[in-house]
């Protein structure tokens, strides 16, 4: 304690001299941790992402009964629960070794593509649309929802406020709770849907298909019609050439609650599929002393560093990947939409980071039509939502597609379904390795000869965004949203600045 | 938010005052009552702290009624003997002082303290942290008001032995209404059967059987023989009680006890062993169990009698002279069945008795195989006049005995069978020595191990027997055998002892063999204690509150011993006994009500969310559920303070008064403070 | 008592008219054992809360020993069982929560059986002894020592930071 | 006069307490009107150097979420208590702990030693672990060390109020809001929710039996459950007999059971005690076997009675785990 206090006091003074700002409260939680060293030159040598934290579901999931994973795991993330509680629901299935009845399968679905289309609108609006949708340049303090509102009108802000709330009343109709859902159980889900309430679901798929091709809309007029906006998406700074993974249905086409995962090389060529049971063989993660975050490869290849382009294991996930590891979409309006995407973006596959928020885009209306298909289902209905199990159970693997990602849950259980393994693998750390190449690609564009440009960490954080990282999820620990602090080392190891960012 | 029952009385701070009585040497002796004074003036919330010779004497009490006024104490504590002695005295001390008894809370030194233990050091520790405890629990204590019950005035009396039969006098001629159970058909006991009583020698009927029949016409005596207690609901001053009454196949109340119909039962001969002559007589299955038996009332004994078949059903195969011969009396009834009658009363005495030792598990003693060994309990039999043999002492043979051995000790004082001495052997034993030679003119030995004669004129009896020449052979016997080692042995029981007088073995040669069996508990004490809520010592007798301080009194309040149940004893100690329990008794019902303990529970309405958990928990129904509130709800009236719902109610919304939550946490942490 | 040298603590919960006579008992018959139990008197092991026990533990108790009526001897009918019950699930929490089984127990205990208070105690102040301390109040205060450490720290921190903008 | 400033930070949460204040939904714009937020990291960008140039007591409300694991959290709660007239710990993590609370059953190093180790899909032929300091060509990079357990708020700092649940509802989110606003405000230290349990306002109350007497516990998927019927009557393991309302019973309206997230009502020191008594108290047989029989329908008593709360339990944490 007393040296770090120490440490901080004589970083305090050294930094008052050069005139940096410098945070005496340091390594704040929840942050992500930048550390840049320079050479003699002022320039980037190395620069670390770190994430300091971690909780560790994974061991004090052991002893609890296996049917309380859904609502356990849920805890690991906030603002993607509804992800983990079908990924853990999913695993249980697997693990007895029981089939959900159609009703039970296709509610689990449409709640899911609920959950994904409201969760893409909070981060279109809310998280990481305001870098856009206000500008990126905009004064911090406007960079958020009210700033949104205030660009879009207070109708509009009234409009995304309440589809939000009418999606999540359907998924707080099936799981209780719209925060950590409780319908989760092995065989189906814990309660069926009132043919009269049907209607009222309906109504709001259709409204919800409107929405997101409203928002589609708003996002063609405000970014793709900027060209500013576009060149900064295309820009060098925000390019890996990296593999891609995504879950695919039996024509590979992306399906977000249940499939074969495909990974695609940096060309867009099909690199692997297989079955979820299988991902150990496929996936792998590395551990660097630096940071708790676990860091993904694809594991024939072996761990080759944060590298990209041709002789990279580095593979990234979620809505850019899902997009360039498909063939497309199930639906009409979404299919259109990735035609259009692609054309826009020159090709697959699409290596720009922040074309995350235009993929994100498309996978709304996906999801908002996958809702409208569900509800016209007449299987949706049925009282019959649950199988009890009647296997022993062993070992379960269940893997969904989240919003940030391909997520992993496996457990191993004795003869009385009791944890005695859970291992989870979770969106984001699929995507650590990119992220911690953006950052290193960011500060290297971004510092020269010592001088700290200004911005630095909005660039850095808005590549961040485009991931909608949640390390929550990374480190079973933090919450969705990242702040940042960035430490500056001369070449004599010197704290030379230190910048914050929430 | 915070819960009402938390909340201390009107806030005010506790101006606790502490007393530790040294209890002459009991307590002083081992806890440093000064230091622990000492100590805990230092608590928070201690006003005063003083040692003291006796608390319970009254200048002790006056002394802590004088302090709560001088000091405006509000609390009181008070390190002595165990509450169950001495809370009440305490109580009330607190109150003379002005201040609610509730106030109070006891510590104990004694019996957990300073009796058990003994280092001196550990005591006074341990001293410390239970009065530490208490001082942080008096702090939450708050005032309570004891409930009166009134009391019903009416007492159960179960047993109709001559202890059950005094007190049932005793009660009756105070005008109190007593109900007196008795399992057999007739009232008496044992003493009925005896011949003779030490050390008076005035015959057992003839101070017996006139009590008999008083309680058999007493006006406020309701008899009820050939009856059985099977269930006591309730508690003290209001006990409800379920007697099953047995069929005796005669109505009481139609009965004369003319007993014409037992010479005109189709049995001409009496073939059946007769309980009362202990199996030597014989009896007919219409039958009265002695001339004198209170009611004067014949008894039919379905499993002999021909009018029911073998799994006791009427079979109407018999003749029924026993019916004509009762004639326009119609007393007889075989349509009469089991019968259950609920009775209420205020107290209960149990007067249940005892058993002999079964002389049988001593097989050495050869009782039950050679045909000259006999009981002593038959004997009393043999030699009374209205007994099998008209009081001619003969062998089952039908010879005259010319040499007797009594053995003392059968079934007590040995650590095979029976550890204690059951106080009677050696006088009646000594009795029937003296009838055994005056009827026989035998040669009378007796085998014992110590001569026990305390009570009064008993040792002079004693010393009568030794000038009549009967022998006195010290030494617990080996054996009895047929086994003749010699010409004179031939055809005689030979008792082999060792004389530790004379320091050899001995072999007495004897015509009969008296074995004088010890006293137990009744076979079905344990059965009878569960229904009465009483304890049991270890060899079985039912535990008397404090050997000393209460033995009459049982743990459950209105409940009352008297008699061998509670331990042998013999008749003069049996009666005093059973007045006592009648006192006890009656200054129970006289006072007309009961202060019950405050310790009921409540539940807070405005937390109580209705869960019902409590409900199926309470033994005496007192929960019950509120539809109008959807709250459970207890009824006070009901409920006897266990404080199970309590322990159980999922959100802390039911309260135990004396024994709160927040009361019982203080505690824990009290004797865990060590410093 | 630091310097003193460490002896168990045992706290006991006892009910008022078997367990508690039986301790009452076995003091008028001046029965000798093990100082180290502090008896709290309830009137039925009914109403022992699963807490007292867990307060027990948690306030520096080394053991807890519960006592009540035989069964079909509770003098409310069925308290005991209740207790039983409770004990059952508890004693296997408590091993959960890394509590040694000996630490805690259950026993029937008659108003006659001023003995077995006595065989009971010894025995079980034997295996606490064995045990060794369970300290659970120390374990937290240790625990909580990071705490402590931090407010100095914030502490140290604002005097450096006043320096540092003076 | 200047609208009231409010806070809202989180530290070991998983960030569903700050997506409940989002769930204000429309309200939010009312909310946003009324007060001046001046710290929402996660709908809104400020600097900390700005809350600590405040002066003392200048925020009135801060409303915190999730446990207390690391010193990095405790400075910010200090921070946050010091410039706050009122502290709220807010959700179940602060209020008890939480479900990352059931860690306090393990230690660091067993976290540690799977998660980079043991774990399936870990390659780490090295064994290498994250260092608090690590050293690479003379560059220092530090990490925060983990700290052993964890804890509530008002284990490390005083609390003024709490606000239940995991998350929040929306409804009590408001009304503690509004309750601040307008200074109708119950006495320090109180729960803001009602203290009285959750069967009060269930659905099911009415379908509860009488006389339950447990001769089996039922574990959720085992069996195919009524909706309309008390879970404790199924032989469901529910803990809203033991748990506050206000949630509006949310699990059992998505016909499971409550597990206790609102934590125990102001009377109760542990939640998890009480309900284990009053459960086992109701079991029907009376022979140790028949009663373990029945019991082998809770598996994991600590994870079943201490879902949220296990820090805010008596015990607080397993015995034997290192404390520093």
């Amino acid at each position: 304690m007393w040296n770090q206090a120490q440490a901080q006091a004589n970083a305090a003074f050294a930094a008052r001299r050069r005139n940096v700002t410098v945070d005496p409260i340091t390594r704040l939680e929840g942050h992500g941790k930048i550390d840049v060293f320079l050479d003699e030159k002022g320039n980037v040598e190395r620069a670390y992402f770190q994430v300091p934290e971690l909780r560790g579901f994974e061991v004090f999931a052991r002893g609890r009964p296996a049917e309380e994973m859904p609502q356990i795991t849920s805890r690991i993330c906030g603002v993607c629960p509804t992800a983990h509680h079908m990924a853990a629901t999913k695993c249980l299935d697997s693990l007895y070794g029981v089939k959900p009845t159609p009703a039970g399968r296709k509610i689990r679905e449409l709640v899911y593509n609920t959950f994904m289309l409201e969760d893409h609108a909070l981060h279109v609006y809310v998280l990481g649309g305001p870098d856009f949708i206000v500008g990126p340049e905009a004064p911090a303090a406007e960079r958020n929802i009210v700033g949104v509102i205030g660009k879009v009108g207070v109708e509009t802000g009234k409009r995304v406020i309440g589809m939000r709330r009418r999606l999540r009343e359907l998924i707080a109709y099936f799981g209780g709770k719209v925060v950590h859902p409780v319908l989760g159980l092995p065989g189906g889900v814990s309660k069926a849907l009132n043919p009269a309430d049907l209607p009222k679901f309906q109504q709001l798929a259709k409204d919800a298909v409107d929405f997101a091709q409203f928002t589609l809309q708003v996002f063609k007029d405000i970014v793709l019609k900027n060209s500013e906006y576009v060149k900064l998406i295309t820009s060098e700074a925000y390019t890996h050439k990296t593999y891609y993974m995504g879950m695919v249905d039996e024509k590979n086409r992306v399906n977000f609650y249940d499939g074969m995962l495909r990974v695609v090389n940096p060309e867009g060529k099909e690199f692997a599929k297989f079955p979820v049971e299988n991902y150990r063989e496929y996936v792998a993660e590395h551990v660097e002393p630096w940071s708790y975050m676990k860091f993904c490869y694809l594991k024939p290849l072996g761990w080759k560093g944060f590298e990209e382009g041709a002789g990279t294991s580095v593979y990234s996930v979620a809505p850019l990947a899902r997009l360039n590891a498909s063939e497309g979409f199930s639906t009409p309006l979404a299919q259109a939409a990735y035609d259009e995407y692609f054309k826009t973006l020159g090709g697959k596959p699409v290596h720009h980071t922040l074309a995350n928020h235009y993929a994100r885009v498309v996978e709304m209306i996906h999801a908002a039509e996958r809702m409208v298909e569900l509800l016209n289902d007449p299987d949706i209905t049925s009282p019959d939502v649950r199988t009890v199990p009647t296997n022993r159970p062993s070992v379960g693997i269940g893997v969904v597609e989240a919003p940030r990602g391909t997520l992993f849950h496996h457990y191993e259980t004795d003869e009385r379904g009791i944890i005695k393994m859970a291992n989870m693998i979770v969106a984001t750390q699929n995507n650590a390795a990119r992220i911690a190449m953006s950052v290193d690609r960011a500060a290297k564009a971004l510092i020269k000869n010592g001088q700290v440009r200004e911005g630095l960490l909005n660039k850095v954080e808005m590549a961040f965004r485009a991931y909608d990282p949640c390390l929550g999820c990374a480190t079973h620990s933090l919450p969705g949203h990242m702040p940042l602090i960035a430490r500056i080392y001369n070449h004599r190891r010197e704290l030379v600045g230190e910048i914050e960012q929430h | 938010m915070e819960n009402v029952s938390q909340k201390k009385n009107g806030g005010e701070q506790p101006r606790i005052g502490f007393y530790i009585c040294h209890c002459g040497h009991n307590i002083a002796s081992m806890v440093d009552c000064a230091d622990v004074a000492k100590y805990v003036a230092q608590l928070p919330g201690v006003v005063l702290s003083k040692d003291y010779k006796y608390m319970c004497s009254d200048p002790g009490q006056e002394m802590i009624a004088k302090d709560i006024k001088e000091h405006g104490l509000n609390r009181v504590v008070v390190a002595s003997c165990s509450p169950l002695l001495h809370e009440h005295t305490f109580r009330n001390a607190t109150e003379k002082g002005g201040l609610n008894p509730f106030y109070f809370q006891m510590v104990n030194v004694r019996e957990h303290d300073s009796w058990v233990h003994t280092n001196r050091e550990d005591a006074t520790h341990k001293a410390k942290a239970l009065a530490r405890a208490a001082i942080n629990r008096v702090a939450h204590h708050k005032p309570l008001e004891t409930k009166k019950v009134p009391i019903h005035p009416d007492v159960l009396v179960v047993g109709g032995g001559i202890a059950g039969i005094h007190a049932a006098m005793t009660l009756a001629n105070a005008g109190k209404k007593v109900i007196l159970v008795e399992r057999e058909p007739t009232i008496g006991g044992h003493m009925a059967k005896f011949d003779k009583t030490f050390p008076t020698l005035d015959c057992a009927a003839c101070i017996l059987t006139p009590k008999m029949s008083e309680v058999g016409s007493h006006p406020n005596i309701r008899l009820m023989t050939y009856s059985e207690v099977v269930k006591v609901d309730g508690y003290v001053g209001n006990y409800q009680v379920t007697i099953k009454r047995k069929p005796r196949y005669v109505d009481e109340e139609l009965c004369i006890g003319c007993q014409e119909c037992i010479p005109a039962c189709v049995f001409k001969e009496p073939k059946f062993a007769d309980e009362f002559n202990e199996g030597l007589g014989k009896r007919k299955p219409i039958y009265i169990p002695f001339p004198q038996a209170t009611p004067q009332v014949v008894t039919i004994d379905p499993k002999v009698c021909l009018n029911f078949n073998k799994k006791g059903e009427v079979s109407n195969k018999c003749k029924k002279t026993c019916v004509e011969a009762c004639g326009d009396k119609n007393a007889i009834d075989f349509t009469q069945t089991e019968k259950f009658e609920e009775i209420k009363v205020g107290a209960i005495i149990v007067a249940t008795g005892f058993k002999t030792f079964d002389a049988r598990r001593i097989t050495q003693y050869g009782y039950g195989i050679y045909p000259g060994v006999y009981t002593s309990l038959e004997v009393e039999r043999l030699v009374n006049a209205a007994g099998p043999t008209g009081g001619h002492v003969v062998l089952r043979d039908g010879r005259k005995p010319e040499s007797i051995g009594i053995i003392h000790c059968v079934g007590s004082r040995d650590e095979k069978t029976n550890r204690w001495c059951s106080r009677v052997c050696c006088m009646y034993s000594l009795k029937l020595a003296h009838l055994l030679k005056e009827h026989t003119g035998a040669e009378v030995y007796n085998f014992y191990i110590d001569m026990r004669t305390p009570g009064k004129n008993y040792d002079e009896f004693y010393g009568k027997l030794l000038e009549e020449g009967v022998h006195f052979i010290r030494g617990r016997v080996g054996e009895v055998t047929d086994w003749a080692f010699t010409k004179e042995e031939e055809g005689k029981l030979v008792i082999r002892v060792e004389d530790t007088l004379a320091g050899y073995v001995r072999r007495i040669p004897v015509d009969m063999v008296v074995l004088s069996v010890g006293l137990e508990p009744q076979p079905d004490a344990q059965d009878v204690r569960r229904l009465f809520g009483m304890s049991c010592g270890g060899e079985g007798f039912f535990l008397e509150r404090h050997p000393k301080l209460a033995p009459v009194n049982t743990f459950t309040d209105g409940i009352y011993l008297a008699g061998c149940c509670q331990g042998p004893k013999d008749i003069p100690d049996t009666v005093a006994q059973a007045g006592a329990a009648a006192a006890e008794a009656m200054q129970l019902i006289d006072r007309g009500y009961i202060e019950q303990e405050p310790n009921t529970a409540f539940i807070l309405q405005d937390e109580c969310c209705g869960c019902k958990s409590c409900i199926p928990l309470c033994p005496y129904t007192a929960i019950v559920f509120d539809e109008s509130t959807q709250k459970a709800i207890i009824n006070e009236a009901l409920c006897k303070g266990c404080g199970t719902c309590v322990g159980s109610c999922p959100s802390g919304s039911i309260v135990q008064n004396l024994f709160e939550d927040d009361q019982i946490f203080s505690e824990i942490e009290g004797v865990l403070s060590y410093d | 008592m630091t310097e003193k040298k460490w002896t168990p603590r045992l706290v006991a919960f006892f009910c008022n008219w078997c367990t508690y006579t039986a301790a009452d008992l076995a003091g008028v018959s001046r029965l000798k054992y093990a100082s180290n139990v502090r008896i709290i008197r309830v009137m039925c092991s009914g109403r022992i809360d699963p807490q007292f026990v867990l307060e027990a533990f948690a306030k520096g108790a080394d053991g807890v020993l519960i006592g009540g009526c035989h069964p079909n001897d509770c003098h409310y009918v069925e308290g005991n069982y209740k207790m039983l019950r409770r004990y059952r699930l508890l004693k296997r929490m408590l091993a959960d929560m890394g509590i040694e089984p000996d630490r805690f127990r259950l026993e029937w205990i008659s108003a006659a059986e001023g003995e077995k208070v006595k065989r009971v105690v010894d025995e079980m102040v034997q295996k606490l002894t064995a045990l060794g301390p369970l300290a659970w109040d120390k374990k937290l205060e240790d625990w909580d020592r990071e705490v402590k450490a931090l407010e100095e720290h914030v502490q140290a921190q604002q005097t450096t930071k006043e320096v540092a903008n003076a | 006069m200047p609208k009231p400033k409010v806070a809202f930070y989180w530290c070991a949460s998983c960030g569903g307490c700050e997506e409940t204040v989002v769930d204000l939904a429309e309200d939010i714009l009312g909310v946003v009107e009324k007060v001046d937020i001046v710290l929402w990291p996660v709908a809104m960008d400020f600097k900390y150097a700005d809350v600590r140039a405040m002066p003392d007591k200048s925020i009135v409300a801060t409303f915190l979420n999730g446990a207390i694991r690391s010193t990095e959290q405790e400075e910010m709660a200090r921070l946050l208590r010091r410039k706050s007239q009122f502290l709220i710990a807010y959700g179940s993590c602060a209020h008890t702990g939480g479900i990352p609370g059931l860690a306090n059953q393990f230690s660091r190093e067993e976290i540690l030693n799977f998660v980079y180790k043991g774990s399936p899909s870990t390659v780490n032929e090295t064994g290498t672990l994250p260092q608090t300091e690590f050293e690479e060509q003379g560059r220092r990079v530090h990490l925060p060390a983990l700290h052993q357990g964890v804890r509530s708020l008002d284990q490390v700092v005083e609390v003024d109020y709490y606000v239940p649940g995991c998350p929040p509802t929306p409804n009590i989110t408001k009304a503690a809001v509004g309750a601040l606003l307008e200074g109708r405000l119950p006495a320090k230290g109180s729960v803001l929710a009602p203290d009285i349990a959750l069967c009060d306002e269930c659905p099911r109350k009415a379908t509860k039996p009488t006389n339950v007497a447990f001769t089996e516990f039922v574990r959720p998927h085992q069996r195919l459950l009524d909706p309309n019927k008390c879970f404790l009557a199924q032989g469901v393991v529910c803990m809203g007999p033991a748990t506050r309302s206000g949630c509006g019973s949310q699990c059992p309206s998505g016909n499971m059971p409550c597990t206790g997230c609102f934590g125990p009502t102001s009377r109760v020191k542990d939640q998890g005690a009480k309900m284990l008594s009053s459960l086992c108290a109701n079991i029907e047989p009376k022979d140790e076997d028949g009663i373990d029989k029945v019991l082998e329908g809770i598996p994991d008593p600590v994870g079943t009675f201490y879902r949220y709360g296990l820090p805010k339990s008596l015990l607080r944490r397993k015995g034997g785990l290192p404390t520093s």
